[in-house]
C-alpha cells in the first residue's frame, strides 16, 4: 500500500482499531489496533488462523458486531467520512450502497423460508425503490452475471433448493446487486469443495475488475490469497503482524508467524512424507494477551525482548512491507536468534530445525 | 408433498382408533363398574336384576364385541345415550359445543395477538427494561392457573366493580355484546397462561432468529430493521409458535373444564364434570373421546400448516 | 471414471485388508435409495498409508465407517485376513473392534463431555484390556504421553478445558491404547487450524512408525492426503477413479477429474498463476440418480458418448497407476 | 444466583421443610380442629396472633391447612417427576438410542397418551377408579407422567446418538447396553432435569385445578386446590380464606419457574462453551 497512490484512488483508511467483548470472564480484545488503507479497484487478503480477529476485523468496519457488549474505537475513513461514527441511519444508507458483504456459510446466509428472488432484488426496492419487474429484470440479469443457469426458475426456488456453490452465487448476486465500491468476502468459500472454491474465487475475481470494485478478501487459506490479492495483511492475536504487497510477502516472509504459517502447510508440490514444521502451542487467551509479542511463547526466534515490548509494524527496506518483530526472519538477528534458541534446545525452535539431523522428535507439545 | 399428506391422514385414523379403544378400556375395565351407575346399591342385593340390565346394555358380551359396536356407532355419530338424561350423548355434545368452541377460540386469539408483539419487542430490545417488564409479567402470568384467575376477576370485576356478570352465560343470538360479556371474563381467566407461554415461545425463537447469519446478511444488504423483523424473522419464529399453540390446545381444553365450572357456563367441560359426578359412563366416554378427536385433528391440522409455511418440510419425504 | 474393476488390487500377501465390490446404500425417503458407494474395490497393504480422497459427498467417510461395519455395506466383501468382516455377528464383530480403531473429524463431539480425559482413554481398556486399575492406568499413562498430552495434567479433567488440537490427540490416545493393526483417519484435521493441523499430521506420522500401524486416510484436502499417504485413491460419487502413488498422481494426474481437483487447488505461491481458464461449472449429481456409465460424465470435458453407455474399468496407466476411465490424460501402457 | 432468585429457592425449601416436617413445627395447629365446636375460634376469622392467616369457614387454622396442604403438591409433583424420569427417562432413551421396532411402538403408545388432554384423561381416570386418597392420585398423576418425559428423553437420546463419541464408543466394541448407560443417560440426564422443573410446577397446577374441581384428595384432607373451592362460596363474606391457598400455589408455581428458568439459563452458557 504505497503512500504514493492518488489520494482519490484511497477508498477506505482503517486507523488503530480496537473491538472489545465484554463477556463474564473478562473483556476479549478481538481486535487491537489494526491500521491499512485500500484503493479502489484493488483486492486486500487478510489471512490468519481462527481466532486471530480477521472476521470481527471485516464486521467491526462494517459495524455489524450485533449486542450492546461490543466497543469499537479508532476511525474507519470510507470516502471522506468516518464509518464509525457515522449516525446508525446514514449506516444503513452505506449498507448495500457502498459496503456489501459475502459470507462465509451460504447455507444459513440466505432466509430458508424466503424465495431466492425477494433474496436477491429486496434491498435494491428498499433502497433505489425500484418496482416490481423492474426488480425482477434486475434479478435475472444479476443471476446471468454471477453464471447461474435457468436464472427464472432460480428465482422462484427456496435456498435449500440449490447447490452450497449455486448458494454461494446468490449471495453475491445479492452484494454485487447495488453496485458497491467495497466489498467484504468473509471466508467466502470455506464451507465449499475446492473445485466449486475456485469457480467462485474466479467469479469474485472478475467481478471485482468489471466493476473496478474494492474487495477485502477474508480467508485462514494462504493459498486463497496467493493467487487472488493485491495486498495481503497476517493477523495474529487481534494485531497485524505483517503487511505487504501479496507478491513480495511471499517472496520474502519477513514476521516469524507467516513464516511458519506458510511452512506448516502441506503442499502438493512437496513430495510426499515431507515433514512440516509445525507451530507448537496455541493462540494466546485475548482476554489476558501476553505482554510483549503475542506470538513469543511460539516463536522460534524469540529473545528476551520480544517477551517485554511490542515490536511495531514497521518497514525496514522496501516501504511498503511491513512487519512487527524485533528479529526478522532472513536478519542477521534473526538468524542469530534462531541459533541460540536451537542451541539452547527451545522447543519451538528445535520442532522447526529441519536441518537438525535428530529431527524425528513429535513436533508438537501443545 | 401429496406422500406426506397421505401417511399423516393414516397416522391420524390410527392414532384416533387408539384413543378411541383406550377410552373404552379405561371405561369398562376399571374398578367403579357401570352397574354402580345403572342401578342404585341396594336394588344391587336383586341378582336376577342385575343380570336383566346387565343384558339390557349389552355389558355381558366380550369387551372386543361392545367395543366394535360401540365404534360402529360412533362414526355415525352415535356415542349412544345418557344413562341419567337418556338424551343421547352426540345431540348433548353438539348442544354443548358452541359454548366451550368460542371460549377457546376467543381466548387463543386473545393471546396470540398480545403475544406476538410483546414477545416480538421483548426480542428486538433484549435486555432492555421494556425485555425486563414484558418478561417478569410473562413469568408471573405463568403461575396463575386459571381458577385462580378467575375467582380474582370475579372478585374484582362482578363483585367489587360490578361491571361483568359473575356467572352465566348468553348465546350469541342473544346479542354479541351480550355474549362478549360473558365471556370476557372466564376467557380472560384461562388466557393468562397462554400469554405466558406464547410470548415467551416468540420472543426466544425471535431471539434465536436473530443470531441467524440471515439476519447479519439481510442487515449488511441495509434492510430496515423494522422490514428484517417482520419479514425476515417473524416467519421462521412462528413455526414454533404454531407447534405450541397445537400443544396447548390439550391443556386449554382441560383449563375449560375447570372454568366452565367456576363461570357456571354450560359447555362441553361443565357437561363432563356433571357427567362425572353423576357417573354417567356413556357420557364421560363419548365426550372424552370426542374431546380427544379434536385434539388429534388439531394437532394434525397444525402438522399440515407448519408444512404449508416451511418450504423445507415440503420438499423432504 | 467412475469404474468398477479390480486391477488395482494387489497379490494376496502382504495385505491387511481387501475391499470387493464394496456397496453401501441409504434410505431416501418415497422409496428411493442414496448410492453413497456403488461398488469399489481396494487393497490396504500392512504398514502402509492409503489416502482416501474426494469432494463432500463422493462416499469416502462411508467407505472408512464401512470397514468397520458402522454400518454393515449393503453388498461386497471386506476381508481382514482370512476373515470375512461382513459375515460376522455382531459380537464376533465387536471383539475384532480392537484391531482396526477409528478417529472422527469433530475432535470435540467424539469426547463424551461428562467424562474424564483418563475415563475416556481408560474406556478400550475397560473392554478389553488388563482389569488392573494399576495397569489400566499405566497404559493409559504411556499413551497420553506418546500423543503429546501430559497425563499427570489431564486425566481428571474433562474435553471442553481442552482445545481441539488437544481433543484430537485424546482420541487417537483412546484409538492406539488397545494397540490395533489398523487405524482409519476420518477427516482427521479438516475441524482444525493449519498451524495444529502440521502437528497432528506429524503426530500420526511418529505414531505410525512408532506402533507399526496401518493407516487409511479420508480427507477432502488433496495437499493433506498427499503428505501423508503411500498410496492415494481419488474417489467421485461412490466410485474409485484412480489409484497411484502419491507423487506420481499428483505429478501425471491421468483422470480428468483428479486434473480437476489439482487444478483448482490454490497454492500458496503467488508466482504459480490461478488458472482462471480450467472452465468447470459443473455440480455434483444426486446420489440418488446418478448418471449412467461414468459418473464423472457430466462434468468431464474429455466425455464422449462411449462414457454415457459404458461404465470404464479400472485398468495400468503406468507400473502401479491404475485408472478408471475411457479417455485417460496419460497414454495407457501397452496399447 | 441473584437474590431474587434466592428467595424464590428459598420459599421451595421453605415449602419442602414445611410440608415433611408439619407435624414438628411447634405452635401448628391441627389442620383439621374446628375451633367453633369448642368455642376457641369463630368462623371466618380474620388474620391475627392466635391465627396468623385467619380461620376458614369451619374456623379451622388456615395457616395450618396451607402446611399440611402444601404435602399434597409435594407428594404428587415428586412422584410425578421420579416416574417421569425415572421410567420415562430411560424407556426414552432406551428407544431413541436402538430405534427400530420398539421405538416406533413404545412411541405409538406414547403419542396415543399423549393425544388426550391432560386434565380431561386425568379426570376421567381418577373419577374411574372410584377412590381418591393421596396414594391413588399421586400414582395416576406418575403414570400419566411417563410419556411427556419419554417424549424428551428420547429427543435427546436420538441428538446425543449422532454424536461422534458415541461412533466411537461402538468402534472401540463397547457393548450396546453399556453405550446406553455410560454415554446415553448421562447425556440426557440435564434435559431431563430441566424439564422436571417445569414439569413439576406443571403437575402442582394440574393437581390444584382437580382439587378446585373436589376430584382430588378429599376433604377433610387440606389441599391447596380444595381450599379455594371450599373458600369459593363464602366470597363475598370472607376472601382470606381463598386468598392464602392460592398466593402459596402462584408462589410456588412462580417460584419453580424462576429456579428452572435459572438452572436452564446456566446451563445453556456451559454447554455453548463446549
Amino acid at each position: 500500500m504505497s503512500d504514493a497512490v492518488e489520494t482519490d484512488r484511497r477508498l477506505l483508511t482503517v486507523t488503530d482499531l480496537r473491538t472489545t467483548f465484554s463477556i463474564a470472564a473478562g473483556d476479549v480484545q478481538a481486535v487491537r489496533g489494526v491500521s491499512f488503507a485500500l484503493d479502489r479497484g484493488r483486492t486486500l487478503g487478510i489471512v490468519g488462523e481462527s481466532g486471530c480477529g480477521k472476521t470481527v476485523l471485516a464486521r467491526s468496519i462494517m459495524r455489524l458486531n450485533l449486542g450492546s457488549n461490543v466497543t469499537t474505537t479508532g476511525t474507519a475513513e470510507f470516502a471522506g467520512r468516518d464509518l464509525l461514527s457515522l449516525p446508525m441511519a446514514d449506516m444503513h444508507e452505506m449498507w448495500g450502497m457502498e459496503l456489501a458483504m459475502v459470507f462465509q456459510d451460504p447455507m444459513t446466509s440466505l432466509n430458508p423460508l424466503v424465495r431466492v428472488g425477494r433474496q436477491v432484488t429486496e434491498h435494491l426496492r428498499q433502497h433505489l425503490g425500484v418496482g416490481r419487474a423492474e426488480a425482477a429484470r434486475t434479478a435475472v440479469d444479476l443471476l446471468n452475471e454471477v453464471r447461474i443457469p435457468e436464472p427464472e426458475a432460480r428465482l422462484k426456488a427456496y435456498p435449500h433448493e440449490l447447490s452450497g456453490g449455486m448458494r454461494q452465487r446468490i449471495c453475491i448476486a445479492i452484494a454485487l446487486a447495488c453496485e458497491p465500491a467495497l466489498l467484504f468476502a468473509d471466508e467466502p468459500t470455506t464451507a465449499l469443495d475446492v473445485t466449486v472454491q475456485h469457480q467462485i474465487l474466479n467469479l469474485l475475481g472478475r467481478e471485482q475488475r468489471e466493476r473496478d470494485m474494492a474487495m477485502v478478501l477474508v480467508t485462514h487459506d494462504l493459498g486463497v490469497v496467493a493467487g487472488r490479492t493485491d495486498d495481503t495483511l497476517v493477523m495474529y492475536a487481534g494485531m497485524v503482524v505483517e503487511q505487504a504487497p501479496t507478491g513480495s510477502l511471499f517472496e520474502e516472509m519477513r514476521h516469524p508467524y507467516s513464516e511458519a504459517l506458510l511452512r506448516s502447510l502441506p503442499r502438493t508440490s512437496q513430495v510426499s512424507h515431507t515433514r512440516l514444521a509445525a507451530i507448537t502451542g496455541r493462540p494466546p487467551d485475548l482476554i489476558d494477551p501476553p505482554s510483549g509479542c503475542a506470538f513469543s511463547p511460539r516463536c522460534p526466534y524469540v529473545q528476551p525482548r520480544c517477551r517485554e515490548e511490542v515490536p511495531p509494524l514497521s518497514a525496514v527496506d522496501d516501504p511498503d512491507h511491513r512487519f512487527a518483530c524485533w528479529t526478522p526472519v532472513g536478519s542477521p538477528e534473526g538468524m542469530a536468534a534462531f541459533a541460540r534458541n536451537v542451541a539452547e534446545g527451545l522447543p519451538q525452535a528445535v520442532a522447526v530445525d529441519l536441518t537438525a539431523p535428530s529431527s524425528t522428535g513429535s513436533g508438537g507439545a501443545s | 408433498m401429496g406422500t406426506f399428506i397421505a401417511k399423516r391422514l393414516v397416522r391420524l385414523v390410527g392414532t384416533l382408533l387408539a384413543v378411541s379403544f383406550l377410552t373404552f378400556l379405561l371405561v369398562n375395565l376399571l374398578p367403579g363398574d357401570a352397574i354402580n351407575a345403572l342401578i342404585p346399591i341396594d336394588a344391587q342385593q336383586d341378582r336376577e336384576f342385575v343380570e336383566q340390565i346387565r343384558e339390557e346394555w349389552g355389558l355381558n358380551d366380550p369387551m372386543l364385541v361392545r367395543y366394535g359396536r360401540w365404534l360402529g356407532d360412533a362414526v355415525q355419530g352415535d356415542f349412544g345415550d345418557s344413562i341419567v338424561t337418556s338424551r343421547t350423548v352426540s345431540s348433548e355434545i353438539f348442544h354443548r359445543l358452541p359454548v366451550t368452541a368460542e371460549l377457546m377460540l376467543v381466548t387463543v386469539g386473545l393471546s396470540v395477538m398480545l403475544a406476538i408483539p410483546l414477545g416480538v419487542m421483548a426480542a428486538y430490545r433484549e435486555g432492555t427494561r421494556l425485555d425486563q417488564v414484558i418478561s417478569g409479567i410473562a413469568q408471573v402470568f405463568l403461575s396463575i392457573p386459571g381458577f385462580v384467575a378467575g375467582l380474582l376477576f370475579i372478585y374484582v370485576f362482578a363483585m367489587k366493580l360490578g361491571w361483568l356478570p359473575a356467572t352465566g352465560w348468553n348465546r350469541l343470538s342473544n346479542g354479541l355484546l351480550d355474549n362478549l360479556r360473558t365471556v370476557i371474563l372466564p376467557a380472560l381467566s384461562l388466557a393468562l397462561i397462554e400469554i405466558a407461554v406464547y410470548t415467551r415461545v416468540v420472543r426466544s425463537d425471535v431471539m434465536n432468529t436473530l443470531q441467524e447469519d440471515f439476519v447479519l446478511s439481510a442487515r449488511a444488504k441495509g434492510l430496515s430493521d423494522r422490514y428484517i423483523l417482520f419479514r425476515h424473522c417473524l416467519r421462521p419464529s412462528s413455526l414454533t409458535l404454531i407447534t405450541v399453540v397445537g400443544l396447548n390446545i390439550g391443556t386449554l381444553l382441560g383449563g375449560t373444564v375447570v372454568v366452565e365450572f367456576l363461570f357456571a357456563m354450560p359447555g362441553l367441560g361443565k357437561r363432563l364434570l356433571d357427567a362425572i359426578f353423576q357417573r354417567d359412563f356413556m357420557m364421560i366416554q363419548g365426550i372424552t373421546v370426542f374431546v380427544a378427536t379434536i385434539y388429534v385433528l388439531v394437532n394434525t391440522a397444525v402438522d399440515l400448516i407448519y408444512m404449508l409455511v416451511d418450504p423445507r418440510i415440503r420438499k423432504a419425504d | 471414471m467412475a469404474g468398477t474393476g479390480k486391477a488395482h488390487l494387489r497379490p494376496e500377501g502382504d495385505v491387511l485388508i481387501r475391499v470387493e465390490d464394496l456397496v453401501v446404500e441409504f434410505p431416501a425417503g418415497r422409496g428411493r435409495t442414496v448410492k453413497a458407494v456403488s461398488g469399489i474395490s481396494f487393497d490396504i497393504v500392512k504398514g502402509e498409508t492409503l489416502g482416501l480422497v474426494g469432494e463432500s459427498g463422493c462416499g469416502k467417510s462411508t467407505t472408512g465407517r464401512a470397514l468397520i461395519q458402522l454400518p454393515s455395506p449393503t453388498s461386497g466383501s471386506v476381508r481382514h485376513g482370512f476373515v470375512e468382516l461382513t459375515e460376522l455377528s455382531d459380537e464376533a464383530m465387536r471383539r475384532r473392534r480392537t484391531d482396526i480403531q477409528m478417529i472422527f473429524q469433530d475432535p470435540i463431539s467424539s469426547l463424551n463431555p461428562r467424562r474424564t480425559v483418563g475415563e475416556i482413554v481408560a474406556e478400550p481398556l475397560r473392554v478389553w484390556g488388563p482389569k488392573g486399575a494399576a495397569e489400566q492406568k499405566a497404559l493409559v499413562d504411556r499413551i497420553l504421553d506418546a500423543v503429546g498430552i501430559d497425563p499427570d495434567l489431564a486425566r481428571d479433567k474433562r474435553p471442553h478445558e481442552f482445545s481441539g488440537g488437544q481433543c484430537q490427540r485424546i482420541s487417537i490416545a483412546r484409538s492406539l491404547v488397545v494397540d490395533p493393526e489398523l487405524l482409519i483417519c476420518d477427516e482427521p484435521v479438516s475441524a482444525l487450524d493449519v498451524s495444529v493441523q502440521a502437528q497432528i499430521l506429524n503426530l500420526l506420522e511418529d505414531l505410525k512408525a512408532e506402533y507399526g500401524l496401518t493407516l487409511v486416510f479420508i480427507a477432502h484436502d488433496l495437499a493433506v492426503v498427499k503428505n501423508v499417504s503411500d498410496r492415494v485413491a481419488v474417489m467421485y460419487l461412490g466410485k474409485l477413479c484412480e489409484v497411484a502413488g502419491p507423487d506420481e498422481l499428483y505429478a501425471n494426474a491421468a483422470h480428468p477429474y483428479t486434473a480437476l481437483l489439482l487444478g483448482s487447488i490454490p497454492e500458496p505461491d503467488p508466482s504459480a498463476a490461478v488458472d482462471e481458464d480450467l472452465v468447470d461449472d459443473g455440480e455434483l449429481p444426486s446420489p440418488i440418480n446418478p448418471p449412467s456409465g461414468c459418473r464423472f460424465r457430466t462434468r468431464c470435458p474429455q466425455a464422449s458418448e462411449l462414457c454415457a453407455d459404458e461404465e470404464p474399468q479400472m485398468r495400468e496407466v503406468l507400473p502401479g497407476h491404475h485408472v478408471a476411465c475411457h479417455h485417460p490424460l496419460v497414454a495407457v501402457a501397452g496399447q | 444466583m441473584p437474590l431474587f432468585t434466592r428467595l424464590c429457592l428459598g420459599w421451595l425449601v421453605a415449602i419442602v421443610f414445611g410440608a415433611i416436617f408439619a407435624d414438628l413445627i411447634p405452635g401448628l395447629q391441627d389442620p383439621n380442629y374446628q375451633g367453633f365446636l369448642f368455642g376457641t375460634s369463630a368462623t371466618n376469622e380474620p388474620p391475627s396472633l392466635t391465627h396468623l392467616l385467619g380461620t376458614d369457614n369451619n374456623s379451622r387454622d388456615i395457616l395450618a391447612r396451607i402446611v399440611y396442604g402444601a404435602r399434597v403438591s409435594l407428594v404428587v409433583s415428586m412422584t410425578a417427576v421420579i416416574m417421569g424420569t425415572v421410567c420415562g427417562g430411560f424407556l426414552g432413551a432406551l428407544v431413541g438410542f436402538v430405534r427400530g421396532k420398539t421405538d416406533a411402538m413404545i412411541m405409538a403408545s406414547v403419542d396415543v397418551i399423549l393425544a388426550f388432554p391432560g386434565l380431561v384423561l386425568l379426570l376421567t381416570v381418577v373419577t374411574l377408579l372410584g377412590r381418591r386418597d393421596l396414594l391413588v392420585i399421586a400414582t395416576v398423576v406418575g403414570f400419566l407422567s411417563i410419556p411427556p418425559y419419554t417424549r424428551v428423553a428420547r429427543a435427546t437420546a436420538l441428538a446425543v446418538s449422532r454424536r461422534e463419541f458415541v461412533m466411537a464408543a461402538r468402534a472401540i466394541g463397547t457393548r450396546k447396553r453399556t453405550i446406553l448407560i455410560r454415554e446415553i443417560l448421562p447425556n440426557c440426564l440435564p434435559t431431563l432435569m430441566a424439564f422436571a422443573l417445569v414439569n413439576a410446577a406443571v403437575i402442582i397446577l394440574l393437581e390444584g385445578a382437580l382439587a378446585f374441581l373436589g376430584l382430588s384428595v378429599q376433604p377433610p384432607t387440606a389441599s391447596w386446590g380444595n381450599m379455594i373451592n371450599a373458600a369459593r362460596v363464602d366470597l363475598r363474606i370472607n376472601v382470606w380464606p381463598a386468598v392464602w391457598p392460592s398466593l402459596a400455589l402462584v408462589f410456588t408455581v412462580y417460584s419453580l419457574n424462576v429456579v428452572g428458568d435459572h438452572i436452564r439459563r446456566s446451563k445453556a452458557v456451559r454447554s455453548a462453551a463446549l
